[in-house]
């Protein structure tokens, strides 16, 4: 085998992207589920950029790029608002943060 | 053919109502005294000058006012018209109406809502009147359930007393049931001649075959009765009349005497082109007024209210006419429906005057020995009772024997039923008379002879018991019912009367010679007897079997069942239902940021499959 | 060589994603998500976007995940408790994860039976050059968009994270 | 703008009006509001002038555009089958006025700018002739009267309110999917259009969905009316209502109802009507028969009227589905008549009310001493409501059943029935409340009728006798609509239904045995046998 | 190769109005900095202003429609009638935010700037044509709805509202961006023209299972934005924890531009394969009216009740979208439109009525509120009224085009369900008014000063646009009609 098919990455990205979502649901810290958001974003990236390659043009890494800003902000807000959380209620554990509910 | 104004008739007492009815309260008693016997009495002569400017009257005269109700091919007009059976009736109800108009302001002198009753009595002419001179079966009804309401209305007029209006109300809804088979009655005749005039349908029954077995006019015929037995107290509808005495006495003489309860004959009598072509019918009428005539004479024989003996009496009589119109004899009815209002009346004024001069007391057994403190309602009173008792040559012997002899002609068995029923007739009314005037005074009030407003209408009602017999009916009726005359038999003549004799000779060792035997006898017969005296126990049975299985089941089973149970608890069955669902579907809403995700990934699962599913499968 | 860079990093880049989700302390994770990325910028680069990888590591492994390590040590945050309230994440949870990573890998085989092998160096339009003129054109607007969002984040972060509300 | 059109909106004025009244001066809004529906009353007697100089209509005309797309008009007109409903509104609204003069002591000014929203709700209802405009009005009127009943009622009134609205809102959203479905297909709200279009060929259903069309119209109808099974709203909406909000409901709301199936059921899906008419008529008559049986054993007056209304308007659907021109003219009769007599039975329920303080029979007894006037209102208002003639219920009672009659005669039979039984339980009412010795609880509440009572009843009462007198100043018009709309159901039709005409002479067992019930007491036997054996022999 | 790098006025017009907005945003936080004390009080009238002269520049920008930045954006009617709705559910909500933050003690600039840019997010999501510039849009307004949900920090429910609503929103973010990145893989684009055009054509079309993958992401992903059933779990927690101002914002803003994206990417790029993702939506629609509405039927918070209630009307735009029709965009445009009034203003009586640390929030304590206060109550009425349906409201039109259009489509089982399901959900609307109107005021509670005049204007506004919108739909209904056709 002298090259990976494309597909493979894909597959690749589609297993990150799952065990993104299993951390989401799995986890108890908020920071290990914001974490695994962004493992998410981070297997789409993959798809971005595997799908370019495929395409052979870079509209794909115009996106990943996007995304990377994205995440970037969305870690600065994510961030202070867990910050938030922790002064309020001295605590990051997701399942403490129930309050509202039914 | 000049307009002679008919709607006069009925207008007077019509004005008279909506004067007293009005302003009555404020008025004094002579003035209303003028405006509710002068309105009969101007109607009465009203009607004798109608009949003078159309005597012979050979034809029907009838006048249209005006459409009633039009309506597709329906069109009904205010439409009154004078015929000779209406002549009879006109001058029956305006004459004796008039007579118990003059007694009742003697009568009801001390009452409280006198106005109220003099407004009462004049409306229900009003509706007597109409009914009489309808031409079509609708305005006929009109008359027939504003008698029924005028009925209602005077006897709960004591309403303070529960039993009054209870019997107002019984009366009432008893005639609905009867009204019910009035109006199938009426709708079956719209149906079948296209119209509800009198010509128009009659002469299109007569154009009809004979029905010998069952058909439409049997149905109309049949339907026709069931109206009839309502009103004029027929097996098994003629519950209400006994209870209807709660009533003032002047009442239970015009209406459920002399003229409201003969309305059923009179409208059979009308209608008697639809009867005559529907044979089987006829035997219908004939046999029920049989078995009501019966039934109602041995009820009779027990009572000791002195109005239900007469009213028992009158269910009877009302009976017997009945079995005239069902054997045929047309004429011989409403021949005993004029001397009947003569003697009837008689009889219930003269205990109106009884009552009165007691102070309210109604029991036999609490009278006794009248005869001297209340001489003319006592003479007044035999008069009635020889008339009823068909002795000859009084009123009641003339109408009886008619009816008797055309039953004979019919069917001999009805004959010697009637005769007994005779006999029986003649025992109860002797009973009354001499458990009232005889003896010894049993009671405690102090008793006194009626005002001469009272005794005088008695008197010119006793002269009419009497003689009143002379005024051929049948003869004046001949036109309208040709062919109706009968054969006078000596032997059953004197058969009949003689049974009137057995009677009043049986009453009079009972009650006068040997007063221990009824005891002995009741004794004797045990349970038969207290069978009669409760009256068969027919109203029990109707309590038992309708009245009560129907509010029982109508609150049980449709309103707290149906309704409340059943429908509404559907209805909040489903609210409490939505609400669980979503209450469940709150709980869901656990504010597990966790669980939110699951649910975000279950929906996305979903999404995927069914849209790449569809996919793969394109 | 490219296909063993492929399954090496691959493999890392899993191993660490199973680690981020595995670990109980958040600062192991966000050690291991630094992994996923690194590894997946070598996969940038096979792929040929050099730009990318570049932004990767700076960007993102450098200063979102610098980012995050530092809030975590803020916080002083330690091993998470093992409380289990979610019913829904517990029973639904997993199953509903095979089918997903089912269904997704599904869709890749069964969209891409005959895809193109990665050769590496076949594309290499993804340097700077490229990247950066294609990202002032065509793409200037949302570039310059991006700008606002930045803001936003910065707004947001310094609303919710100072201090106390003045006053 | 024409005459039509200020009776419509006068009202809608009047609310906002009423509504910037200010709140510490109830009287300005009583006689506001009294001197208003007294205006738009006698205005409303002017719609009565052309169906004398110009024939049946309709009249007063209004069609204009007033939604673009889709278009939606704003189109109004009065004809023979509106007109009275029309003038019963305007008629009654002035009265509820009245009544609520003492009754209503609290946010009177809000009462009264409900009414008038209510008035101009049912009024719009009986003109639209534009489908979307009548579902509007529909909704319309239904607002105020959730709000009569909701803040000026009774003890229970919030489950009241709340059934009330949300029964009527579950079938009218049926009928709104419905005047869509018809909007796509025909491409017009306007009734005239749908009409032309249906009688033209143009538009046709499918027998489906002429179906499921006329079911979504005749279960947001038959809600309303209210029909056997769906009635159960309305006793607690009665019971619970203000006097007036009572009145108006059952005087005109209900006859929204039937007001639609006549004008929109039979003639937009006549063989759907058709086809479907025997089960709904036998709804009709278990509704009378068991409103009268239900309302017999009710201890609350407010009820006993209520159910009344159930089996009265038994006899309009009986008579609208009896497809007969009789009783058709008997149906709309009878929906004005139920909207006097037991309009006046509520108001006289009111008084009662306002008197002692409790709607239990049981509280009253013997107010014919104290009040001997208002017991002679009462009984008249009885007689009326149980179909004395002479007094108007007769004739629409009498008119509908004998349409029935002709098109099966069993019909008739069960019908009548109701008749015996409305006349046990009025009579039992006005025996327990009226008649008998007087409590003195009663004694000292109850007082006869004063002049505004007196002013408020006394119209109904002329009507009554009026329109049981001489109905010829009424029928007239009704016939004429009535004509039309019957021909309208003739087309379009596979006649799968027996024609309903009636057959000529001895017709009357059409359809197999009549069954006549044994008039009871005499033998069954006597009375079925022959009629099986006509219909044997046919 | 020197790239082409002109920018034409024409092409900064069309993108005047977030231009206009961002500007503002600037301004603001530069005024806060600058004017202490009292000159934080004219931030908001900052804001209002900025709004109105955005919806100046929308205007503008509507004279000359057209794509801009090579196809990134486009100015069409469908664009400028977003545009406009978000600047109005802006406008209301600085309206009502100015009475609100002033109870709170909490005024301040950067409210407000975020605000401005979230609406110009939202904006920009409105004139998007591009999947790159819909996400870039949607997140500036996600990210800044985060923040403002959490705008009072110190407030528990405050914190745990954005908490949720960040990390759920950008989970659903990586769904959606999963799927752009299969369509864009596939087609080898992100603009919805280029994608659609490859849809159509036989010989570049892609697998339909490409398709269909993407389109579920991407519906995953509005969904979640428009709070649509199964993905709506946020919205009621969220809701009730956001500061009231701002849950009537996220009530209606983001959910309309969420709605705008979704109707132009699926009316657009997707159209071709509507019959794939039809019984998706259809789905989603019932299941969103049902659990919307069944749900609030026992809930007792106001402000969750009413986001219950926005789930349902998410449910009903959700039918306009699956009758899949140019009748179907044009009757979800006007609905959302009625919505936004309808809602807002509802809002905005919560926001009036809670009072400080938002205390009475409870339906029970509105118990007697038409006593003390008619007039509001009144205008609260009318908006429930208009929630629930009843003509010669906004919410009965919207409700009316939109099972028009469903059954233009032989939608009909979807047009009976839901129009069943308004029926029930009258029930909880009522109850609000048989509280404030059928109940006695329990006990001598603190009254509600009368609303400010801000408050009032709004609750004046959104009920007089409601009125509008009931009695004469024409003009905004040609518009949208006019609009909505958006594929070509």
């Amino acid at each position: 085998m002298s090259a990976v098919p494309l597909a493979w990455y894909l597959a690749l990205s589609a297993v990150l992207f799952s065990i993104g979502v299993a951390g989401f649901l799995f986890r108890r810290n908020l920071i290990t589920i914001f974490m695994s958001i962004e493992l998410m974003l981070n297997a789409v990236n993959l798809s971005f950029v595997a799908f370019s390659y495929q395409l052979r043009q870079i509209d794909g890494h115009i996106f990943a790029l996007f995304v990377m800003v994205v995440a970037a902000a969305e870690a600065a807000v994510g961030l202070a608002i867990i910050l938030a959380i922790f002064r309020n209620r001295g605590t990051l554990q997701v399942d403490e943060v129930s309050s509202l509910k039914h | 053919m000049t307009m002679q104004h008919l709607w006069l008739i009925p207008a007077l007492p019509l004005a008279g109502f909506l004067i007293l009815g009005a302003v009555g309260r404020r008025l004094p008693k002579a003035v209303i005294n003028a405006v509710a016997i002068g309105s009969v009495l101007l109607s009465f002569l009203w009607v004798l000058k109608i009949l003078a400017a159309l005597a012979p009257l050979e034809a029907v005269h009838a006048e249209r006012y005006f459409t009633w109700v039009a309506s597709g091919s329906l069109d009904v007009g205010f439409e009154l018209a004078v015929d000779r059976l209406s002549a009879v009736m006109l001058l029956v109800v305006t004459g004796v109406g008039f007579l118990i108009h003059i007694y009742a302001a003697g009568y009801m002198a001390h009452e409280g809502g006198y106005y109220r009753f003099f407004s009462y009595m004049n409306l229900f002419m009003f509706f007597m009147l109409v009914l009489v001179l309808a031409n079509n079966f609708l305005l006929l009804f009109v008359g027939w359930e504003g008698v029924g309401l005028c009925s209602y209305l005077l006897i709960g007029f004591y309403f303070l007393r529960r039993s009054a209006t209870t019997a107002g109300n019984k009366a009432f809804i008893v005639n609905r049931i009867g009204d019910f088979g009035f109006s199938l009655a009426i709708f079956l005749i719209f149906i079948t001649f296209g119209t509800l005039d009198f010509a128009k349908v009659f002469a299109g029954a007569a154009s009809m075959p004979v029905e010998h077995s069952a058909g439409i006019l049997t149905a109309i015929s049949l339907l026709l009765f069931v109206g009839a037995t309502g009103k004029s107290a027929q097996v098994p509808l003629y519950v209400w009349l006994p209870d209807a005495m709660e009533g003032p006495t002047p009442v239970s003489a015009l209406i459920h005497a002399a003229t409201m309860v003969t309305a059923g004959v009179y409208m059979v009598a009308r209608s008697a082109a639809l009867f005559i072509q529907a044979p089987l019918a006829m035997d219908v009428v004939a046999v029920v007024g049989l078995v009501t005539a019966v039934l109602a004479a041995t009820i009779g024989l027990t009572q000791y209210d002195i109005k239900k003996v007469f009213a028992y009496s009158t269910v009877s009589q009302l009976g017997y006419m009945f079995l005239a119109l069902g054997v045929g004899a047309f004429s011989a009815g409403v021949y005993h429906i004029v001397t009947h209002a003569f003697f009837k009346a008689l009889l219930f004024l003269g205990a109106g005057s009884v009552i009165h001069a007691l102070s309210g007391e109604q029991d036999l057994r609490n009278m006794g020995g009248l005869r001297k403190k209340t001489p003319v309602t006592f003479v007044t009173l035999m008069c009635a009772a020889v008339a009823i008792a068909g002795v000859p040559p009084f009123s009641g012997f003339h109408s009886k024997d008619e009816i008797l002899l055309a039953a004979h002609q019919a069917a001999p068995w009805m004959f010697w039923v009637g005769v007994v029923t005779a006999s029986m007739t003649a025992f109860y009314v002797f009973r009354a008379i001499f458990l009232t005037f005889f003896g010894k005074y049993r009671g405690t009030a102090h008793a006194h002879e009626s005002p001469a407003v009272m005794t005088v209408p008695l008197a010119l009602l006793a002269l009419l018991s009497l003689g009143g017999g002379y005024f051929r009916v049948p003869a004046f009726l001949e036109p309208l019912y040709p062919g109706a005359a009968v054969e006078h038999d000596m032997a059953l003549v004197a058969i009949s009367v003689a049974a009137g004799l057995v009677g009043i000779g049986l009453a009079f060792l009972f009650y006068v010679a040997r007063p221990g035997l009824p005891e002995a006898l009741a004794q004797r017969l045990g349970a038969v007897y207290r069978l009669v005296y409760n009256k068969y126990l027919v109203d029990e049975l109707y309590a038992a079997t309708i009245i009560r299985p129907t509010v029982e089941g109508s609150r049980h089973v449709l309103w707290r069942g149906m309704d409340v149970a059943v429908i509404d608890g559907l209805v909040n069955g489903i609210g409490s239902w939505a609400r669980g669902v979503g209450g469940v579907l709150r709980l869901v809403q656990s504010g597990n940021i966790r669980s939110y995700a699951a649910w975000i990934l279950l929906g996305s699962v979903l999404v995927l499959a069914a849209i790449g599913l569809a996919g793969g499968g394109q | 060589m490219a296909v063993l860079l492929f399954f090496c990093f691959a493999a890392i880049a899993v191993l660490c994603a199973i680690s981020v989700v595995m670990q109980r302390h958040p600062i192991n994770s966000a050690l291991s998500l630094i992994g996923v990325m690194l590894s997946l910028a070598v996969l940038y680069l096979l792929l040929g976007a050099e730009f990318i990888a570049a932004a990767q590591v700076i960007v993102y492994a450098g200063a979102v995940m610098v980012l995050f390590v530092f809030v975590i040590m803020l916080l002083n945050a330690g091993r998470e408790e093992r409380t289990g309230r979610s019913l829904p994440a517990r029973w639904l949870g997993l199953p509903l994860l095979v089918v997903l990573g089912g269904l997704l890998v599904y869709f890749v085989r069964q969209t891409m039976p005959r895809s193109e092998p990665v050769i590496f160096g076949a594309f290499d339009e993804g340097e700077p050059r490229q990247v950066g003129r294609l990202l002032f054109t065509d793409y200037l607007l949302p570039f310059e968009v991006t700008s606002i969002l930045v803001l936003v984040a910065i707004l947001g972060a310094v609303i919710l994270a100072r201090k106390e509300i003045r006053r | 703008m024409n005459l039509l059109d200020v009776i419509l909106f006068l009202p809608a004025a009047g609310f906002c009006a009423t509504l910037f009244i200010p709140r510490d001066k109830p009287g300005l809004a009583r006689g506001f509001a009294l001197g208003l529906s007294i205006v738009v009353f006698l205005l409303s007697l002017g719609l009565v002038v052309p169906f004398h100089t110009s024939g049946s209509g309709p009249h007063f005309v209004s069609d204009r555009p007033w939604i673009e797309t889709p278009a939606i008009r704003y189109h109004v007109a009065v004809d023979g089958l509106s007109l009275w409903l029309v003038i019963l509104a305007t008629l009654l609204t002035p009265i509820a006025v009245l009544i609520s003069w003492r009754y209503i002591d609290r946010r009177v000014k809000e009462f009264y700018a409900f009414l008038l929203l209510l008035e101009c709700g049912m009024v719009g209802v009986f003109v639209s002739l534009d489908l979307f405009l009548f579902y509007v009005f529909w909704e319309v009127a239904l607002v105020p009267m959730y709000f009569l009943i909701g803040i000026w009622g009774h003890e229970r009134r919030i489950y009241a309110a709340v059934k009330f609205f949300l029964y009527t809102m579950a079938g009218s959203v049926l009928m709104l999917a419905g005047i869509i479905y018809i909007y796509n297909a025909a491409g017009s709200f306007d009734y005239e259009i749908i009409l032309e279009q249906l009688l033209s060929g143009q538009l046709e259903f499918s027998s489906t969905e002429q179906f499921w069309l006329f079911l979504a119209f005749f279960f947001a109808f038959a809600i309303k009316v209210p029909l056997f099974p769906l009635h159960t709203w309305l006793p607690d909406a009665h019971v619970e209502a203000p006097s007036a909000g009572s009145v108006m409901l059952a005087s005109v709301m209900l006859k929204m109802g039937t007001y639609g199936l006549l004008r929109f059921c039979l003639p937009l899906f006549p063989s759907a009507a058709r086809e479907h008419a025997p089960w709904i008529v036998v709804l009709a008559i278990v509704g009378i028969i068991y409103g009268a049986l239900v309302a017999m054993v009710q201890p609350n007056m407010k009820k006993l009227v209520a159910y009344s209304s159930v089996s009265h308007l038994g006899f309009v659907v009986l008579g609208i589905f009896s497809f007969n021109p009789i009783a058709l003219d008997g149906a709309v009769y009878q929906m004005l008549n139920h909207g006097i007599s037991t309009g006046a039975l509520f108001m006289l329920v009111g008084y009662l009310y306002e008197r002692r303080h409790s709607l239990e029979i049981a509280d009253y007894g013997g107010i014919a001493t104290p009040a001997p006037w208002l017991a002679v209102v009462f009984l008249i208002t009885t007689l009326a409501s149980i179909g004395l003639p002479l007094l108007n219920n007769f004739v629409g009672e009498f008119l509908v059943l004998q349409g029935a009659a002709q098109v099966d005669f069993r019909w008739a039979v069960f019908a009548a029935l109701g008749v015996i039984l409305s006349a046990c339980y009025m009579l039992w009412l006005y025996q327990r409340a009226f008649l008998g010795e007087t409590p003195d609880s009663v004694r000292k509440h109850v007082t006869d009728l004063n002049a505004r009572e007196w002013a408020a009843i006394l119209p109904l009462l002329v009507l009554m006798v009026w329109m049981g007198v001489y109905s010829r100043n009424f029928l007239p018009q009704i016939s004429a609509a009535n004509a039309l709309i019957l021909e309208h159901t003739k087309v379009n039709v596979e006649f799968r239904v027996r024609q309903t005409e009636p057959p000529p002479n001895s017709g009357w067992v059409e359809g197999g045995p009549p069954s006549i019930t044994a008039p009871p007491g005499t033998s069954s036997a006597q009375v079925t046998a022959p009629a099986q054996e006509v219909s044997g022999a046919r | 190769m020197p790239a082409n790098f002109s920018i034409s006025a024409a092409e900064l017009i069309r993108v005047l109005p977030e231009i206009v907005l961002s500007l503002m945003g600037i301004l603001i936080m530069a005024v806060e900095v600058s004017a202490r004390r009292g000159g934080r009080r004219i931030v908001g009238y900052l804001a209002l202003a900025g709004l109105l002269a955005a919806g100046a520049a929308t205007w503008i920008a509507h004279m000359d429609p057209g794509f801009a930045f090579r196809d990134m954006v486009v100015v069409d009617g469908f664009a400028t009638f977003f545009r406009v709705l978000v600047l109005v559910v802006g406008l209301l909500t600085v309206l009502a935010s100015l009475h609100y933050l002033r109870g709170e003690n909490a005024e301040s600039g950067e409210y407000y700037a975020l605000l401005l840019f979230c609406i110009a997010g939202q904006s920009f999501m409105a004139s998007a044509n591009e999947l790159i510039m819909i996400f870039i849009g949607l997140e500036i307004s996600s990210i800044a709805s985060y923040v403002l949900a959490g705008y009072l920090r110190r407030d528990l429910r405050n914190t745990e509202s954005a908490i949720k609503y960040f990390l759920l929103g950008s989970f659903a973010t990586a769904f959606l961006l999963y799927g752009v990145a299969w369509i864009y893989g596939f087609t080898g684009s992100t603009d919805l023209q280029a994608i659609r055009a490859t849809l159509v054509d036989p010989d570049l079309a892609p697998p339909v299972l490409v398709v269909g993958l993407s389109a579920a992401l991407l519906f995953v992903g509005f969904a979640f934005k428009v709070s649509a059933a199964p993905f709506q779990a946020w919205a009621p927690d969220v809701y009730q924890g956001a500061p009231a101002p701002v849950a009537a914002f996220l009530s209606a803003g983001p959910k309309a531009a969420a709605f705008a994206v979704l109707l132009r990417v699926f009316m657009t790029a997707f159209e071709p394969y509507g019959d794939l993702w039809e019984p998706v939506v259809w789905a989603a629609a019932l299941l969103s009216m049902v659990v919307g509405n069944f749900a609030a039927l026992t809930q007792t918070n106001l402000k969750r009740l009413l986001a219950y209630s926005s789930i349902a009307h998410a449910g009903y735009v959700l039918v306009a979208v699956t009758a899949r029709s140019e009748t179907g965009t044009a009757a979800a445009m006007f609905y959302l439109a009625a919505y936004a009034f309808m809602n807002v203003g509802a809002f905005a009586v919560v926001v009036h009525f809670a009072r400080q640390g938002e205390r009475y929030v409870n339906i029970e304590d509105l118990a007697g509120f038409a006593h003390r206060q008619p007039a509001t109550a009144g205008l609260f009425t009318l908006f429930l009224l208009s929630l629930i349906g009843v003509p010669l409201t906004g919410g009965f039109f919207g409700k009316f085009y939109v099972f028009k259009a469903a059954l233009d489509s032989d939608l009909l089982w979807l047009t009976v369900l839901g129009l069943l399901n308004s029926a029930v959900a009258a029930y909880y609307y009522l109850r609000i008014i048989v509280l404030m109107y059928f109940h006695e005021p329990a006990g001598p509670a603190d009254t509600a000063p009368q609303p400010g005049a801000p408050l009032r204007l709004a609750l004046w506004g959104s009920a007089l646009a409601t009125l509008v919108l009931g009695i004469l739909p024409s003009w905004v209904l040609n518009f949208a009609g006019r609009a909505a056709v958006l594929a070509p």
